[in-house]
């Protein structure tokens, strides 16, 4: 098989693991973990099988995915990726043995290790991206995985709020990540790891390398839990332990390093790197150790180790320096295998006793001693006894401090503060030890302490057996795959260094020496007051929580935002719809001006008729009058509004627009009914009771400012209208139409000829909005329940009624009929006289004013007239119509007569138009608009009466309801 | 004096005199005071319109207004019909 | 005639305006439909002003000098659909009316400011 | 005759206002104004009108007359009350007519040509009494007007509408 | 024309006309038969879409409405912004249709009828190629959606469907009053023609440019861009999910106009790049209002409500920068975004299902410090998520990934594509800009977004757990299928936009195609 | 078509009778600002839909026959419908004003019938 497809294998088994181990039922405890175990193992050897290949150069498998952008699956296995990937899938192997037996029966195990197969697919997806933007996709979905994982045990709160946090900060991280990634694919030209790699000078000389440094080290930096973006990493503690031991110590964090290992042959070896990357990592390491010192919690105690070893790697690869590098890499994987056991120890203890208070533990080593033993040397490991493996990366660390130290003054204090880390290192290791496993035999603990079963074990002591042997002998074991990885970052520069266990006394050996022995000072001097500090929180930081830190800000962004959202939005439809009138004004304003002066008229206008000019003034009193009236006089303002209508449709008559005057006319007949058909069921407002009795001045203003904008509005209208009429028409579609009319559609009206013929597709879009509009209203008025107080039926007819039943010789009711009679008696033989109008305004609309919309709305009045003389119940006794129905009929003939041509291979709405010679009559024109036309007033017929029938209706269903209401109170009374 | 001239000097005057009526019925509508005068205001601001209308028919020697007018005189009350039913009844239809 | 008809239609328009700011829901409604007429009038006035030449072709009629049909063959569109539009608001305030018991337009009376537990639907910085 | 004409008068106005609306009439238009004598009334049929049956074509043209004459003579003279031509005081008022009529239509009938005749409003009529409440813009006589109403309209009117 | 084929451009707006037409006239009880016309009738605009889509080149296809030339008839133009826009409409359609069929479609008469009419406004806007007509069918499509936000009725609909109504009629008041004037200074209403007497007569006038402005004006409330679409959150949250889901691409028709007409009209010559700089800010505006929104929002509804306005924003704000593959990222971007938000809406409305919203958002604020380490008695043993829950939650965890533009999934893809278009270009102080924005956009969509998650998956609840039908589950699974389609082949996605964008670009086509040949 | 094709004798009878229709239009306008009370204005215009329409009517007829040189009499539905129609709306808004009168006990409310 060739090497691409155990690359490929390797990288896709734990996604489909994953995958698989979700579709397991809940309690498939063995069934999950097994999987797990397998798929990591046969992935781990996929990669091992690799070892030889990439000792010679790079495994490179490429799938395309977004190639316009330079964008690809790039699977690129080299020396670094190799022993990253062994890192992960090696350790992720023990994880998954370990967490079989850690986590409970009652744990729904399967979901955890799917999460936990997708994290690994991810992480490898990091460590084997051959191109930067891959690289970002993993990263965040590192981030994406880690947060299910920290947040497996939801019902917790820790966990939730922990995920939420290591979520938002490496989110972060990784967006910056994505930009950076972007600003260094624009200086390459490329995202390909292979060219990024090669394109270093051209990088670093760039005007874009600050800015794209910053952004792939905050990536670095929060996700290597670098101060001051650490303060996730305690808080993701809330996750299961084996995850713990796994995502946030031994690999995801790592995931920052690697970044910065990865991209150091270009992005390193300059100014800015040193001193952030450097300060990044010094900070970070001092702040992690003393923050670990006064840890109480054996994870919190790990956690802030594991922020101050980060800080450690962190501040190698700050310092500008190949072999520094190296002791990262080194260190890296040191750092993986005894802290991975530390925490899987720490779990154990967790487990067996029930609590990981180190106030509460003691003497454990008598009922565990094995896993004492272990824990003991994984710790001495951290502390960097010599024999173990943490001694050898520790001891390259202080020497490359020692070789590093610069000119700058604070260049100088990089050895001591080294060794002020490392001898806080040695101090909580210590007190960790001493703690948990020596002094009085533990009591009052949750769970009496015994060993855990053989399996949770054999994790740890893989990895401390890892940590003796690298110690021991580094060159056997670490030795070669470090090269690879080494030369995978430097190629042909790289360093020669010697992990031998013994270099002689130099500078290093005696910090190291040093370190240790003031570790063990400062705990037997402080080791008590240490333990007795109650708050758990480190002295001097104490007052810098920094997860209560970023809880308030993340509340104090909530309600920033909802403050800003409130300033800067409005929910007041008034205050939306003045925003609205502004902006267009401001719009329309400032492109008349960017258009320049107005060309002065060249245009003959039509002399002023003075007639039309008082007509005007009718109508403007009438809609200033409507304005002024609405509030407390709305009959007067309905009143009005119709005058302005009327005004309007004599002005269509009086400018030679027919067509518009008749419609304007019904419609405005129409509307005039609605409306009052919905005064009933309004508020009754009288002026004496609702005017506030001193108006505020606010109110006032606004008022002003609405006066002004009205006032703006209209002259903007009114100035865009005049300036467009003073200029010469342009030569457009309209001289086309009035020519084609009659020739090409047979119609003379050439309105009637566009709404029916060449625009009819207008039209039918139209009338669907009828149709829409009058099914919504029917849905609307179906579940309408007037206000308490529009309940009672109008005090007219009560009084009326009162009055009838007062006259022994009048029935209730006779007043209504009475005062109806004369109408009502014209009205019905009205009738069919309207529908002949109707049939006039439909058939003839072709050639004169009128026109399917029209005939409807006639239609519609003629209904209507009926319903007010005589009752809805009246009317519905004697015509059945079916609105909803009229309106699907309408619809249904206008598409058909719209679809018709297709028969004839004609487009949609094609319209034939003929004369017909028919004896005796002569020629008849035929036009099949007359169909499509035929459609629209069904439907305007339909719609509109469904409106007006089902508004007209309420006042029925109310009366019968309140009658109903009003007998069953009797009944409860009686 | 032409027909023509005669036609446009008189109709006009005709006009003139009917928006008059109209304006005045508007003040009517405008100034009540009763809800009734209002409506009383209205429907003669209708009828005036209509007879505009058709002089204007007449001045532009065009029977294109004539649907307009006709419009008016058969349905035009309808408005006027409910506005005086809401003030009897308080309501439009029962 | 242009310079009436464009102060009608500023003055329509205006009083429109005025109305849909209002507080009252049926104000609203009476602002849409004079806004809805100015508009109409303004789309009908882009055709540019003809006095007795409406676009109806009988015998004789010169086809140069009638007036454009294009804007009217719009308003008449527009014109039935603003119809529409107006009941369904209509409606929709009755509605509103009905369940809030309130005809303001924001569903309350000024004085009420947090209504129906929505906190989301407090007035913002004015 | 009735099942396929429901309304005689009513196809006949019908299909004259078809014929004025379509004028000239052409073979076509009378066809078509055929049918629409013919079918519209139909729908008459849903509304069940009551029927109405006319008599006396020659009192139709007496009252006709009569109407047209007070209608020309009643404008002048509320033109004159409205310019204040007419010399001395005016009284205004209501009378109250004691109605023989009770035929729908008819009543109808009335009511158009008092209304629209100018100076005299039709206010109120009790079905109950029978009784027409009227307002007159220029009351001399209320008396007087009672008998103009009763001699000069309701009496024809009853005859036609028997 | 005689194969059926050539209709196919007309299809996506006579479908819904017919079985719309035909479900009013079945009576309102037999609602087993109206779902499945109107189930067939979304289907077969999905496949008409598609169908479209798959026979698309590089010139625009025309159909002429009644036979009439174009610069006089109506003509339906499609290309592959169109296209495209119609495949989004056929798939949210679908999802949401499907989704109504389970509960939502007897929340109130007539819901059928009204669906697929918004789909018919919709589709035709996305087609015609006159500018009233445009107007036309934005009423269809916004009657259609007064209509559909007041299903199911309630004080809350009818409240924000009042302001929504209101809002929306003055934006169509200023969308004839653009019109108009566009038709008094240019004589034409078809937007080829328009385009083409631009570039001959350089066109021009301020009067002409006004026009622009008041459309442009009406455009933008639709698109809801800031400060402009205040009526949009309210709206959409208070909607029935079915409706807030379809609703989802209602904003985005005023985007696809805005896109449409910039590049015909302002691409090149006499008024080249007008408005773009407010076109600019106006997005960067939007994306950022609808972010506070986002981090503000107290339940789910009104955080898609906002996420919409924040991917109507990004679009804008792509096409004021003037670089087109920027703006071909945006296009990307915004079928995502549209996509995910409608399944958001859905989930809303599974995840609310039977519970006290107050109680959630009280839960929000009581988020204060706890030393995580103090939680001795804490429980630590994990519980198992029903199926339900689990497919609502992953269905979740991806609308929030696609949403805040988060790898690996089509949302990324798109900013990723709209970023490498800026870095590819000058990188003028706006576009770092808009990366700015756009990036603290994502966050600021991310954490709100799993802050509710959080609360409504992980913080225990009293009442039951949410419950989703097969239908509701099918729909869910073909909008997030989408959206995984989109990712998985983001190359091919990538290049039909950036194609499209060329095609946009390419005003002279467009003209060439509509008014080319064709005599009267 | 202008009014150009008439004969001047049709011309002027057209515009006296237009010209007197207005004027009684105008007087009934007039009247319903002058008079004092609600029953009184309502009289009012009914001039102008009584013989103000019908002499605007008898001009259009005259006129529109005069110019086409046949009778054209459509005019006369309108005069039929108005006549029909007017009182409709007076009797009902008559009806409102006594019973509102009525009901507020106004000193001139009239009596019952
Ligand atoms: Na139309
Ligand atoms: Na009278």
């Amino acid at each position: 098989m060739p090497a691409e497809t155990f690359l490929v294998a390797a990288a896709l088994l734990p996604f489909l693991g994953s995958v698989a181990a979700a579709l397991l039922p809940r309690d498939a405890r063995n069934a999950a973990a097994l999987l797990a175990g397998v798929v990591t193992l046969a992935s781990l050897a996929c990669i091992g099988a690799l070892y030889a290949r990439v000792s010679a150069g790079p495994v490179v498998w490429i799938l395309d995915w977004l190639p316009t952008l330079g964008v690809g699956l790039t699977l690129r296995l080299d020396g670094l990726a190799w022993l990253f990937a062994v890192l992960v899938l090696a350790i992720g192997a023990l994880v998954v043995l370990y967490a079989r037996y850690y986590m409970s029966a009652q744990d729904p195990v399967p979901r955890l290790f799917s999460f936990l197969l997708a994290f690994v697919g991810a992480m490898l997806g990091i460590v084997l991206a051959g191109n930067l933007i891959q690289l970002v996709v993993f990263w965040e979905l590192t981030s994406v995985f880690s947060f299910l994982l920290i947040g497996y045990w939801y019902d917790n709160r820790a966990a939730r709020d922990g995920a939420r946090m290591a979520l938002t900060i490496t989110a972060l991280g990784g967006l910056c990540l994505l930009v950076g990634m972007i600003l260094v694919g624009r200086i390459v030209g490329s995202y390909d790891l292979s060219v990024v790699l090669a394109s270093g000078d051209a990088i670093r000389s760039s005007p874009l390398y600050l800015p794209a440094l910053v952004l792939i080290l905050m990536a670095a930096l929060t996700k290597s839990a670098q101060f001051p973006f650490h303060i996730w990493l305690p808080r993701a503690m809330a996750a299961p332990t084996p995850i713990s031991a796994y995502l946030h110590s031994a690999t995801m964090v790592k995931a920052g390093i690697f970044l910065m290992i990865r991209l150091w042959p270009v992005l390193a070896e300059t100014d800015a790197w040193y001193w952030i990357v450097g300060t990044a990592g010094m900070a970070t390491m001092l702040v992690g150790a003393w923050s670990a010192i006064f840890q109480h919690d054996l994870k919190g105690l790990l956690a802030y180790s594991t922020i101050s070893h980060l800080g450690l790697i962190t501040l190698l690869l700050g310092l500008n320096s190949p072999l520094a590098v190296v002791a990262a890499i080194f260190h890296t994987v040191n750092h993986a295998t005894f802290k991975a056991s530390l925490f899987m120890a720490a779990g154990i203890i967790d487990h067996e006793t029930g609590t990981r208070d180190m106030r509460r533990l003691s003497g454990l080593w008598r009922a565990m001693p094995h896993t004492a033993t272990l824990a003991m040397v994984a710790a001495a490991a951290m502390a960097g006894v010599p024999l173990l493996n943490g001694f050898l990366s520790k001891e390259m660390f202080l020497s490359e401090a020692v070789d590093n130290v610069g000119d700058h003054p604070v260049q100088l204090a990089l050895p001591v503060l080294a060794t002020v880390a490392s001898a806080f290192t040695v101090l909580y290791s210590l007190r960790f030890i001493r703690q948990t496993f020596f002094g009085a035999a533990p009591h009052d603990l949750p769970k009496a302490p015994h060993e855990p079963v053989r399996w949770m074990r054999l994790p740890i002591e893989v990895l401390v057996l890892a940590c003796i042997a690298v110690g021991l002998v580094p060159n056997l074991t670490i030795g070669p795959a470090l090269l690879v990885a080494a030369r995978a970052v430097f190629g042909g520069a790289t360093p020669d260094y010697d992990l031998a266990i013994w270099h002689g006394v130099n500078a290093a050996l005696a910090l190291s020496m040093g370190a240790l022995a003031g570790g063990v000072g400062l705990y037997l001097a402080f080791g008590r007051r240490i333990n007795n500090n109650p708050r758990g929180g480190p002295w001097l930081m104490h007052r810098l929580d920094g997860g209560w830190m970023f809880e308030r800000a993340m509340t104090g962004l909530v309600r920033g935002a909802r403050w800003l959202e409130g300033a800067l939005g409005a929910t007041r439809l008034q205050a939306q719809l003045r925003t609205l009138f502004l902006v267009a004004l401001i719009a329309g304003l400032s492109a008349v001006l960017a258009g320049g002066p107005a060309a002065v008229p060249s245009v003959p206008l039509t002399g002023i008729d003075p007639a039309f000019a008082l007509l005007w003034l009718v109508g403007g009193a009438c809609a200033v009058g409507a304005a002024e009236r609405a509030k407390y006089h709305r009959l007067s303002a309905v009143i009005l509004t119709g005058g302005a209508g009327l005004v309007g449709s004599l002005t269509f008559v009086w400018l030679s627009a027919p067509d518009l005057a008749v419609t304007q006319l019904l419609v405005e007949i129409v509307t005039t009914v609605l409306l009052l058909l919905g005064l009933r069921w309004l508020p009754k407002r009288d002026e004496a009771i609702v005017a506030p009795p001193d108006e505020t001045r606010r109110a006032r203003r606004r008022r002003l400012t609405d006066l002004v904008v009205a006032a703006a509005v209209g002259t903007g209208l009114a100035g865009l209208a005049y300036a467009v009429m003073t200029r010469p028409a342009p030569e457009g579609i309209a001289r086309w139409f009035i020519e084609a009319a009659y020739p090409q559609a047979g119609g003379r009206n050439v309105v009637n000829v566009l709404l029916v013929d060449f625009r009819a597709f207008d039209t039918l879009g139209e009338i669907s909005v009828l149709g829409i509009v009058g099914l919504t209203v029917f849905a609307l008025l179906r579940r309408f329940r007037p206000a308490a107080d529009s309940l009672e039926r109008p005090r007219q007819q009560l009084r009326q009624e009162a009055a009838d039943r007062a006259h022994a010789d009048r029935a209730v009711g006779d007043t209504a009929t009475d005062a109806m009679l004369i109408p009502a008696v014209v009205i019905t033989w009205l009738f069919p006289f309207v529908c002949v109008l109707a049939l006039h305004l439909f058939l003839r609309g072709h050639d004169l004013p009128g026109g399917g919309f029209a005939a409807g709305i006639a239609l519609t009045i003629a209904f209507v007239l009926q319903y007010m003389a005589h009752g809805a119940q009246w009317v519905e006794e004697r015509l059945r119509i079916r609105p909803i129905a009229w309106i699907g009929v309408g619809l249904l003939v206008a598409g058909v007569a719209g679809a018709v041509p297709w028969l004839f291979g004609r487009p949609f709405l094609t319209a034939a138009f003929q004369y017909a010679e028919v004896p005796v009559l002569g020629k008849i024109p035929v036009a099949s608009a007359v169909a499509f036309d035929l459609g629209v007033v069904v439907l305007v017929v339909g719609a509109s009466v469904l409106m007006l029938v089902a508004l007209a209706r309420q006042s029925l269903r109310r009366a019968r309801e309140a009658a109903v209401e009003q007998d069953s109170r009797l009944e409860t009374r009686a | 004096m032409s027909a023509a001239t005669l036609l446009a000097w008189g109709l006009g005057l005709a006009q003139g005199m009917l928006v008059l009526a109209m304006a005045l019925a508007a003040w009517r509508a405008l100034r009540g005071p009763r809800a009734q005068d209002r409506v009383l205001g209205l429907d003669t601001v209708y009828l005036n319109g209509m007879l505009a209308i058709m002089v204007h028919g007449l001045r532009t020697g065009s029977g294109l207004a004539f649907e307009a007018a006709l419009v008016v005189a058969l349905l035009g009350f309808a408005a006027t019909l409910a506005l005086a039913k809401f003030l009897m009844q308080g309501e439009v239809i029962q | 005639m242009e310079i009436v008809l464009s102060l009608g239609i500023g003055v329509f328009a205006a009083s429109g305006v005025w109305l849909l700011l209002r507080p009252r829901t049926f104000q609203v409604a009476l602002g849409l439909s004079l806004l809805a007429y100015a508009v109409n009038l303004f789309i009908f006035a882009m055709g540019r002003l003809k006095v007795g030449a409406p676009p109806v072709l009988e015998s004789g009629t010169d086809a140069a000098g009638i007036a454009d049909p294009v804007p009217q063959a719009l308003v008449l569109t527009a014109l039935v659909i603003s119809f529409a539009l107006t009941a369904l608001f209509l409606v929709v305030l009755l509605a509103a009316r009905g369940v809030t018991g309130s005809d303001h337009v924001d569903g309350q009376e000024p004085g009420q400011e947090t209504g129906q537990g929505k906190p989301s639907q407090r007035e913002p910085g004015r | 005759m009735s099942r396929l004409l429901p309304h005689p008068l009513l196809s006949l106005a019908l299909a004259a206002m078809w014929g004025l609306l379509n004028a000239p009439v052409t073979p076509a238009t009378a066809l078509l104004a055929g049918l629409v004598g013919w079918l519209v009334p139909f729908v008459m049929r849903l509304l069940r009108p009551g029927a109405v049956r006319v008599r006396a074509p020659g009192v139709i043209l007496r009252l006709a007359g009569t109407v047209l004459v007070d209608v020309v003579r009643s404008n002048i003279d509320v033109a004159r009350v409205i310019l204040g031509l007419n010399a001395g005081t005016r009284r205004t008022g209501f009378v109250s007519i004691p109605l023989d009529l009770r035929n729908p239509t008819g009543l109808a009938v009335l009511s158009i040509i008092v209304t629209g005749t100018p100076g005299t409003l039709w206010v109120q009529y009790d079905s109950g009494t029978g009784r027409l409440l009227l307002h007159v813009l220029d009351l001399t006589d209320g008396d007087a007007w009672v008998r103009r109403i009763k001699d000069r309209y309701e009496r024809p009117l009853m005859e036609i509408f028997s | 024309m005689s194969a059926w084929s050539d209709h196919l451009l007309v299809l996506p707006i006579v479908l819904p006309i017919a079985a719309s037409g035909i479900m009013l006239l079945l009576d309102e009880r037999r609602s087993g038969l109206k779902a499945a016309i109107s189930l067939a009738t979304a289907t077969a605009l999905l496949v008409t879409a598609l169908a479209l889509a798959w026979r698309m080149t590089d010139t625009p296809e025309v159909y002429r409405l009644g036979n009439w030339a174009a610069p006089y008839g109506i003509v339906l133009v499609a290309d592959r912004l169109s296209a495209m826009m119609l495949m989004l409409t056929g798939v949210l359609g679908l999802a949401a249709l499907v989704f109504a069929v389970a509960r939502w479609d007897r929340a109130g008469p007539r819901f059928h009828a009204l669906f697929l009419l918004l789909l018919m406004g919709v589709n035709g806007a996305f087609l015609t190629g006159d500018l009233f007509n445009l107007f036309v069918f934005f009423e269809v499509m916004l009657a259609a959606s007064y209509g559909l936000v007041l299903h199911g009725s309630g004080e809350a609909r009818i409240r924000a469907g009042l302001a929504y109504i209101a809002v929306n009629l003055i934006a169509s008041l200023f969308f004839l009053v653009g019109v108009s004037l566009v038709y008094g200074t240019m004589g034409t209403l078809n937007m080829a023609d328009l385009a083409r007497r631009l570039s001959e007569t350089g066109g021009g006038a301020g009067l002409f440019e006004a026009g622009c402005a008041v459309l442009g004006i009406a455009f933008l409330i639709k698109c809801s861009a800031w400060p402009l679409g205040f009526w949009l959150p309210p709206t959409y949250a208070a909607a029935s999910p079915p409706a807030a889901a379809v609703l989802a691409i209602l904003s985005k028709v005023g985007v696809y106009v805005v896109v449409r007409l910039s590049l015909l009209l302002f691409g090149a010559g006499a008024s080249e790049g007008f408005g773009q700089g407010w076109l600019f800010a106006a997005g960067l505006a939007t994306i950022a209002y609808g972010t506070l929104g986002i981090l503000g929002a107290r339940d789910l509804m009104r955080a898609a409500a906002y996420a919409v306005m924040i991917s109507s924003g990004t679009v804008l704000a792509a096409l004021g920068t003037g670089n087109r593959a920027a703006l071909s990222g945006a296009l990307f971007y915004l079928v995502g975004s549209t996509l995910a938000a409608g399944a958001l809406f859905l989930l809303g409305e599974i995840l609310q299902r039977g519970r006290d919203p107050a109680a959630a958002s009280l839960a929000v604020f009581a988020d204060e410090y706890r030393d995580p380490f103090d939680d001795e008695g804490a429980t630590e043993t994990g519980r198992a998520i029903p199926a339900a829950v689990a497919i609502v939650g992953g269905a979740f965890l991806f609308c929030a990934l696609m949403l805040a533009g988060l790898p690996p999934l089509a949302g990324f893809v798109g900013k990723l594509a709209m970023f490498s278009g800026l870095a590819a270009g000058a990188m003028p102080p706006a576009a770092w800009a808009f990366i700015l924005v756009l990036t603290l956009s994502s966050l600021g969509t991310l954490m709100p977004l799993v802050r509710l998650g959080t609360l409504g998956f992980w913080v225990p609840h009293d009442d039951s757990d949410p419950v989703i039908g097969p239908l509701e589950f099918a729909a869910l699974a073909g909008l997030l299928g989408a959206c995984l389609v989109l990712t998985l082949w983001g190359g091919a996605g990538l290049a039909y936009t950036d194609r499209t964008v060329a095609g946009l670009s390419n005003a002279a086509g467009y003209i060439g195609a509509v008014l080319g040949s064709g005599t009267p | 078509m202008t009014g150009a094709d008439v004969p001047v004798w049709t011309a002027c009878l057209v515009v006296v009778l237009a010209l007197t229709g207005a004027g009684f239009s105008l007087v009934g306008a007039i009247g319903l600002v002058r008079l004092r009370t609600f029953y009184e204005r309502v009289h009012a215009p009914t001039l102008g839909a009584t013989l103000g329409m019908a002499l605007i009517v008898a001009a259009s007829i005259l006129f529109f026959s005069v110019a086409e040189g046949r009778l054209v009499l459509r005019d006369l539905l309108i005069g039929v419908f108005l006549t029909v129609t007017t009182p409709v709306t007076l009797i009902l808004l008559g009806r409102a004003a006594t019973y509102r009168d009525r009901a507020e006990g106004n000193p001139d409310a009239p009596p019952d019938p």
